[in-house]
C-alpha cells in the first residue's frame, strides 16, 4: 500500500516537473533571440520533458502492455527527436543561415 | 449563451469552412488553392465527427463498462472521405506539376494571360 | 475538462487556418498545414474518433504533406500577391457561412445523447455488432462489414487516384538540371544509422496495425499508409533510385491491382456461394467465423492496395525533375 | 487532476510552439517549431489516453511520432537540394 | 443466380474489369475488352429496365445487411432508364472510338486510359443505381477523379488547366453534397434514401434540413453545370480528347440530372421541395437563363467543340425547365431529353472526333468546304445539329414537343416562346456550321478525305439512333412517362 502511494507521488512529481519544463522550454522557443538558441530550448524540451512525462505515465500504468507501448514511444522520441534536431541544425548551418561567411554566428 | 457553447464545434466548423473556401476561390496560386480545399474538406470531417460525439462517451471500441459509446457511423464515413480527400490532392498535385511544365508558372493569372495571348 | 481541451484545440485550429490563408510563403503554409492536420487528428481523438484520428494523422500530416512538398519543390516557393478583387469571393463565402449558421441554429446540441443521430441505425451497430460480426472495434465492423461496399468504393478511389497520377506524370521528362534532383540523405551518418533501426520497427508496427484493427484503432488503410511510410523513409534516406530497384513500377502496379481484386474478389466469391455481394456469412458454416475471414481478407486487400498506391504516388512525384 | 494539469500545460506549450511556427521568421524556425509541436502532441495524446481511461490509444501517439519524424525529414530533404532556399533564409534576422 | 444479383453485377463487372485493364498491353485487346464490358453493362441495364418496367422495385442488400444498416441498391424505372442511357452511350462511343483514341492517346498510356475510362464508367453507374446517400458521394468521386485524368489527356495544354478547374469546382461541389448529406443524417440518423424519405417529413420545419437541401442543390448543380455554375464545362469538353468529350457529354451531366431528380423527388419529396421552398421558381429562372445566355455564347464561339459544350449547358436548361413544371408532362419531357440529348451530343462529339482525326482541330475557320471533303462526317454533324434545333423526325423534336406541351399545360405561354427562341438560336449556330461546311470554298488541293470507317460507323450508328427514336417514340416516351408518373406518385 505504502509503496503504491510512493510510486504515485513520484509519478505525479515527474508529470508536474515535466509540464513545468515543457512550459519553460516553450517560453524559450518563443522568446530566445536567434534560431540556434531556440533550437537548444526545443531540443532539450523534447528529450527531457518527454522522458519525465512518459516515465510518469509508466509509473501510473504499472507493468502492463501499456507501459511497453509507452516505452516504445519514448524510445522513438529519443531516437528521432535528436536526429531531426541535429539534421535541422546542420542543414541550417550548411545553408549559411544566421552565420557570416566565416561560419561564426552573426 | 448555452446554445453558443453547445454548438461551439459547429461554429468552428463553419469558420474553418469559410476560411478554406475563401482560400480556394480567392487565391491565385494553384497549390494554395488545393491547401484551401483540404482545409475546406477537413472542416466537413469535423462536422461529421462532432455530430457523432456523445456526452461522457468513449470511443466505439467495446470494453467492459465502456458505455456510452460515440456513434461509429460518422467515423466510418469520414474514413472514406479522408481517403477521397488525399486522392483528390494527389491528382491535383500531378496536374499542377504538368501545368508548371506546360506554362512555366502556377499562378492562375499568368496562365490566363498566356492563354489569352495565343 | 474535456470541454476545455476541446475548446483550446479548436481555437488553435482556427488560428492555424487564418495563418495558412495569410502567409505568402508556400513552404510555411505547408508546414502549418502539417500542424493543422495533427491538430485535427488530436481533436478527433478528443471526440472519440480514434480510427479517424489515426487516418487523418497518417494521411493529412504524412502523405498529403509530402506530396504537396514535392510539388512545391518542382514549382515555385512563394506565391504572387493576388490582384483579384476580393469582393466576390468574400460575398460567396459569407453567404455560404450565413446559410450554415442558419442551419446550425436548429441543430441538436453538441454531444446530446438524444439527438436523432444517436437514436436510429447507430444503436444497432453498438449493441448487436459484437454478436453479428464479433469484433470489439465497432468502427471496423461497420467499415468492413455493414458498410463494406463503401469501403470497396474507397479502395477504388485510391486506385483511381494512382492510375490518374500515372496517366498524368508518366510522360513528364525525367531530366536532370543544374540544380540536381532531390538528394538522398546518406551523408548524414546518424540519420542513416537511426533509420536502419527504425524501418524494421515501423514495418512491424504496420503489421500490428493491420492485424490488430479488430480490437483497437487501425485496420487495412492505416496499415497500408504506415507500410508505405516505412519505404518513404527508406527512399528519402537511401535515395529514390535505390528504392525503385526494389519497387519497380510494374511490381507496384501488380500489387495495387491485387489489392483491389482481392477486395472485389471476396465479394464475387460470396456471390458464388449463394449470398449477397460481400455477405461474409456464407464463407463458412459459422457466421461469425465467416465474418472474421471476410474482414481479414478485405482488410488485407485494402492494406496492399493502399500501401502500393501510396508508395507509387511518392515515387512518381519524386522522380519528376524540376524543369526550367 | 495532475493529469489534467499536465494536459493543459502541454496545450499551452503547444500554443507557444504554434506561435513560433506562425511567426517564423525563417523556414528553419518553422521546421523546428513543427518538430517540437509534434513531440508535444504525442505527449498530449498519451496523457489524454490516461485522462479518458483508454490508454490503448497509445498506438495513435506512436503513429504521430513516426509521421512527425518523416515529415521533418521530408522537409529537410528539400533543403539539402538547395532548390528551395530563398535569399531571405540565408540572411540573419 | 445472375438475375437476382443483376443490380450489383451492373457495377461490379466494370469495377472488376478496370484494374484488370492495367495488366493488358495490346491496344486492340484493351479496346475489345472495354467494349465487351460496356456492352455487357448495357445488356444488364436493359434487363433491369425490363424487370422494373411494371413499377416493380428491386432492392438488393449489400453484404446481406438489411437497410438502413447496410447499403441498399434500389432499382426502379428511373435508375434503370438512366443506367441504360449511360451504358449504351458508353458502348456506342467505344464501338466507334478506337481509331480516335489510338490517334489521340499515346500507346504507352492506353492501358491506363482504358482503366480510367472504365472506372469513370463504373462510377457513373454506381451513382445511378445506389439507394444510399453516402454511397452516391463515394461513386461520384470515383467517376470524378477518373474524369479529371481523362480530360487532362487532351493534346492542348489548356486541357490541363481545364481539368484543374474542373477538379476544384467538382471537389467543391462534392464537398457541398457531403455537407448536405451530413446535415440530413444529423436530423434523421439514417443514410438510406428510402428511409430518409420516410423520416424527413417529421423534421420538415427544421432549418438544418433546409440548409442541407440548399447545399445538396448547389453541390449537384455544380456537377450538373447548371447555369451559372457551368464555368468548368465548356473548357473541359473543348480540350478533352474527342472520345472523352463524347462520353462525358453523353453521360456525366445526365447522371447529375438524375441525382438532382432523385434527391428532389424521392428523398426530400415534392411536398417539401416545391411547397416549403420556392424551388419551382428558382429552377425555372436558372433554366431560362441557361437556355438564353448559353445559347447566345454558343453563337459567338469559334471552336466547334466549345460551341457544342455551350449548347450542352443550354440543353441542360431544357431538362431543368421540365423538372420545374412539376407535372407528368414536364418530367416526361425532361426524362426524354435526358435520353435524346445524350444521343445528340454523343453523335455530334463523335462526328467532331472524325474531324479531329483528319485535321487535328475543330476551329470554325478550318471546316470550310468540309461538306465536300468529309461528306459523311459533315452529314452527321448536320443531322445532329438539326436534332439539336428540334426539327421533326429527329429526337430533338420529340423532347421539345413534350416540353412545349408541358408549358402550355402549365399555362406558361412565355416559356413556350422561350423554348422556341432557344431553338431559333440553336438554328443560328447550326446554320453557321452548315454555311462554313457547304457554302464556303475550302482548300482546293485537298480532295475527299473521309475519316476511318470504324469511326464513321460509330458516329452514324448514333445518328441513326437519333432518327430512329425521333420516329418510333413508343419505347422512350412510354418509359419516360411511366417513370414520371412514378416519381410524382401519380397512378397511371
Amino acid at each position: 500500500m505504502m509503496l503504491e502511494l510512493i510510486v504515485n507521488y513520484i509519478s505525479y512529481a515527474m508529470l508536474l516537473l515535466g509540464s513545468f519544463l515543457s512550459l519553460t522550454f516553450g517560453l524559450g522557443l518563443l522568446r530566445f533571440p536567434d534560431f540556434y538558441s531556440r533550437m537548444h530550448a526545443a531540443g532539450v524540451a523534447d528529450t527531457l520533458c518527454a522522458g519525465l512525462i512518459i516515465f510518469g505515465l509508466m509509473l501510473q500504468a504499472g507493468l502492463t502492455l501499456i507501459s511497453v507501448k509507452l516505452f516504445l514511444i519514448l524510445l522513438f522520441i529519443w531516437f528521432t527527436s535528436p536526429t531531426s534536431s541535429f539534421t535541422l541544425a546542420s542543414t541550417a548551418y550548411r545553408c549559411g543561415y544566421g552565420t557570416n561567411d566565416k561560419g561564426e554566428q552573426a | 449563451m448555452s446554445t453558443f457553447l453547445e454548438l461551439y464545434n459547429y461554429w468552428i466548423f463553419i469558420f474553418l469552412m469559410m476560411t478554406g473556401f475563401y482560400i480556394v476561390i480567392a487565391q491565385g496560386n494553384l497549390i494554395k488553392k488545393v491547401i484551401g480545399l483540404n482545409i475546406f474538406q477537413t472542416s466537413v470531417f469535423l462536422l461529421y465527427i462532432s455530430m457523432g460525439k456523445v456526452a461522457n462517451g468513449t470511443a466505439p471500441i467495446l470494453i467492459e463498462g465502456g458505455a456510452p459509446y460515440s456513434n461509429p457511423l460518422p467515423h466510418v464515413l469520414i474514413l472514406t472521405a479522408i481517403v477521397v480527400g488525399v486522392s483528390t490532392t494527389a491528382v491535383a498535385m500531378a496536374l499542377i506539376v504538368r501545368i508548371q511544365e506546360a506554362y512555366g508558372t502556377i499562378e492562375e493569372q499568368d496562365i490566363h494571360e498566356q492563354d489569352a495571348s495565343l | 475538462m474535456e470541454q476545455l481541451i476541446n475548446v483550446i484545440l479548436l481555437a488553435m485550429l482556427a488560428i492555424v487556418a487564418i495563418a495558412t490563408a495569410k502567409l505568402k510563403d508556400l513552404f510555411a503554409t505547408i508546414i502549418l498545414f502539417g500542424i493543422y492536420s495533427l491538430l485535427t487528428a488530436a481533436i478527433f481523438v478528443s471526440l472519440d474518433a480514434v480510427d479517424v484520428a489515426f487516418t487523418e494523422a497518417a494521411v493529412g500530416a504524412g502523405i498529403s504533406t509530402i506530396l504537396i512538398l514535392s510539388t512545391i519543390a518542382l514549382t515555385a516557393r512563394t506565391e504572387k500577391p493576388s490582384t483579384h478583387s476580393v469582393f466576390l469571393p468574400l460575398l460567396v463565402v459569407i453567404v455560404t457561412g450565413v446559410t450554415l449558421v442558419y442551419g446550425t441554429l436548429d441543430m441538436p446540441g453538441f454531444a446530446d445523447p438524444d439527438a436523432p443521430v444517436q437514436q436510429h441505425v447507430a444503436p444497432r451497430y453498438l449493441n448487436d455488432s459484437i454478436n453479428e460480426v464479433g469484433m470489439p472495434n465497432v468502427v471496423t465492423s461497420v467499415l468492413a462489414s455493414y458498410r463494406s461496399y463503401d469501403t470497396m468504393g474507397e479502395v477504388v478511389v485510391i486506385f483511381t487516384a494512382g492510375i490518374s497520377v500515372m496517366l498524368l506524370l508518366s510522360s513528364v521528362k525525367h531530366r536532370e538540371d543544374e540544380l540536381g534532383n532531390l538528394k538522398d540523405l546518406k551523408h548524414h551518418p546518424i540519420l542513416l544509422y537511426v533509420s536502419q533501426i527504425m524501418i524494421p520497427l515501423i514495418l512491424l508496427f504496420a503489421l500490428y496495425v493491420q492485424f490488430h484493427g479488430d480490437f483497437g484503432p487501425g485496420g487495412g488503410f492505416q496499415a497500408g499508409v504506415i507500410f508505405a511510410a516505412a519505404f518513404i523513409l527508406y527512399g528519402m534516406i537511401n535515395g529514390i533510385d535505390n528504392t525503385r530497384k526494389i519497387f519497380q513500377n510494374h511490381i507496384l502496379r501488380w500489387l495495387a491491382v491485387t489489392g483491389v481484386i482481392l477486395y472485389i474478389g471476396v465479394g464475387v466469391v460470396t456471390l458464388f456461394l449463394g449470398g449477397e455481394f460481400l455477405n461474409y456469412n456464407v464463407l463458412t458454416e459459422d457466421n461469425l467465423a465467416g465474418q472474421h475471414y471476410g474482414i481479414f481478407l478485405v482488410e488485407l486487400g485494402v492494406g496492399i492496395a493502399v500501401a502500393a498506391t501510396m508508395l507509387s504516388l511518392f515515387l512518381t512525384f519524386s522522380e519528376v525533375r524540376r524543369s526550367q | 487532476m495532475i493529469l489534467a494539469t499536465t494536459a493543459i500545460a502541454l496545450l499551452i506549450a503547444m500554443m507557444m510552439t504554434l506561435i513560433r511556427a506562425i511567426l517564423g521568421p525563417s523556414i528553419f524556425d518553422r521546421v523546428l517549431a513543427v518538430n517540437a509541436f509534434g513531440t508535444k502532441i504525442v505527449l498530449f495524446l498519451g496523457v489524454i489516453g490516461f485522462l479518458t481511461e483508454r490508454p490503448d490509444f497509445l498506438d495513435i501517439a506512436l503513429l504521430y511520432a513516426l509521421i512527425n519524424f518523416i515529415t521533418t525529414l521530408a522537409i529537410l530533404r528539400f533543403f539539402e537540394s538547395g532548390v528551395l532556399i530563398s535569399h531571405e533564409d540565408k540572411e540573419a534576422e | 443466380m445472375i438475375s437476382s444479383h443483376l443490380p450489383v453485377l451492373q457495377v461490379v463487372v466494370p469495377l472488376l474489369a478496370a484494374p484488370l485493364c492495367v495488366l493488358l498491353k495490346r491496344p486492340a485487346v484493351l479496346w475489345a475488352f472495354s467494349l465487351i464490358v460496356s456492352i455487357l453493362s448495357a445488356v444488364m441495364a436493359y434487363l433491369l429496365l425490363q424487370q422494373t418496367a411494371d413499377g416493380n422495385i428491386i432492392s438488393y442488400a449489400m453484404g446481406g445487411w438489411a437497410a438502413p444498416w447496410g447499403i441498399e441498391y434500389r432499382v426502379d424505372t428511373l435508375n434503370a432508364y438512366v443506367l441504360l442511357i449511360v451504358a449504351s452511350i458508353s458502348s456506342l462511343v467505344l464501338l466507334g472510338g478506337r481509331k480516335s483514341i489510338e490517334k489521340e492517346i499515346e500507346t504507352a498510356r492506353l492501358s491506363h486510359f482504358y482503366t480510367a475510362y472504365l472506372l469513370c464508367f463504373a462510377g457513373l453507374l454506381g451513382i445511378t443505381i445506389t439507394g444510399d446517400a453516402f454511397n452516391v458521394f463515394v461513386f461520384l468521386e470515383i467517376s470524378s477523379i477518373a474524369s479529371y485524368a481523362l480530360i487532362s489527356l487532351g493534346r492542348d495544354r489548356r486541357a490541363l488547366t481545364a481539368a484543374y478547374q474542373y477538379l476544384i469546382m467538382g471537389t467543391i461541389g462534392a464537398t457541398f453534397i457531403l455537407i448536405g448529406i451530413g446535415m440530413m443524417y444529423m436530423v434523421t440518423g439514417t443514410l438510406n434514401m428510402h428511409d430518409l424519405a420516410q423520416r424527413l417529413p417529421e423534421v420538415s420545419n427544421s432549418r438544418t434540413l433546409m440548409t442541407s437541401f440548399a447545399f445538396l442543390f448547389v453541390g449537384v448543380s455544380l456537377k450538373l453545370a447548371l447555369f451559372p455554375l457551368h464555368l468548368w464545362l465548356p473548357n473541359a469538353y473543348t480540350y478533352a480528347p474527342s472520345i472523352v468529350s463524347a462520353f462525358l457529354a453523353g453521360t456525366a451531366t445526365k447522371v447529375a440530372v438524375y441525382v438532382l431528380m432523385r434527391f428532389i423527388f424521392t428523398v426530400y419529396g415534392i411536398e417539401y421541395a416545391f411547397t416549403a421552398l420556392p424551388l419551382s421558381a428558382i429552377l425555372m429562372l436558372l433554366a431560362i437563363a441557361a437556355i438564353m445566355l448559353a445559347s447566345m455564347s454558343a453563337v459567338y464561339e469559334d471552336n466547334i467543340k466549345r460551341l457544342f459544350a455551350y449548347s450542352s449547358v443550354a440543353q441542360l436548361g431544357y431538362m431543368v425547365l421540365g423538372i420545374s413544371f412539376l407535372s407528368v408532362a414536364g418530367l416526361t419531357s425532361s426524362l426524354l431529353h435526358l435520353f435524346n440529348h445524350a444521343l445528340m451530343k454523343a453523335a455530334l462529339f463523335m462526328a467532331l472526333a472524325c474531324v479531329m482525326y483528319q485535321q487535328g482541330n475543330v476551329l470554325m475557320g478550318n471546316i470550310k468546304g468540309l461538306g465536300k471533303r468529309m461528306p459523311w462526317t459533315f452529314g452527321a454533324i448536320v443531322i445532329g445539329g438539326l436534332s439539336l434545333v428540334g426539327v421533326p423526325l429527329t429526337v430533338g423534336f420529340i423532347s421539345k414537343w413534350y416540353l412545349i406541351l408541358a408549358a402550355i399545360e402549365a399555362g406558361h405561354m412565355l416559356l413556350v416562346a422561350i423554348v422556341l427562341v432557344g431553338s431559333l438560336i440553336a438554328l443560328v449556330y447550326v446554320w453557321k456550321l452548315v454555311e462554313q461546311g457547304y457554302f464556303q470554298e475550302g482548300d482546293e488541293k485537298i480532295t475527299k478525305q473521309e475519316a476511318p470507317m470504324s469511326l464513321l460507323l460509330g458516329t452514324w450508328f448514333l445518328v441513326l439512333a437519333n432518327i430512329y427514336f425521333g420516329i418510333d417514340t413508343s419505347l422512350t416516351v412510354g418509359v419516360a412517362e411511366s417513370t414520371a408518373q412514378q416519381l410524382l406518385g401519380v397512378s397511371p
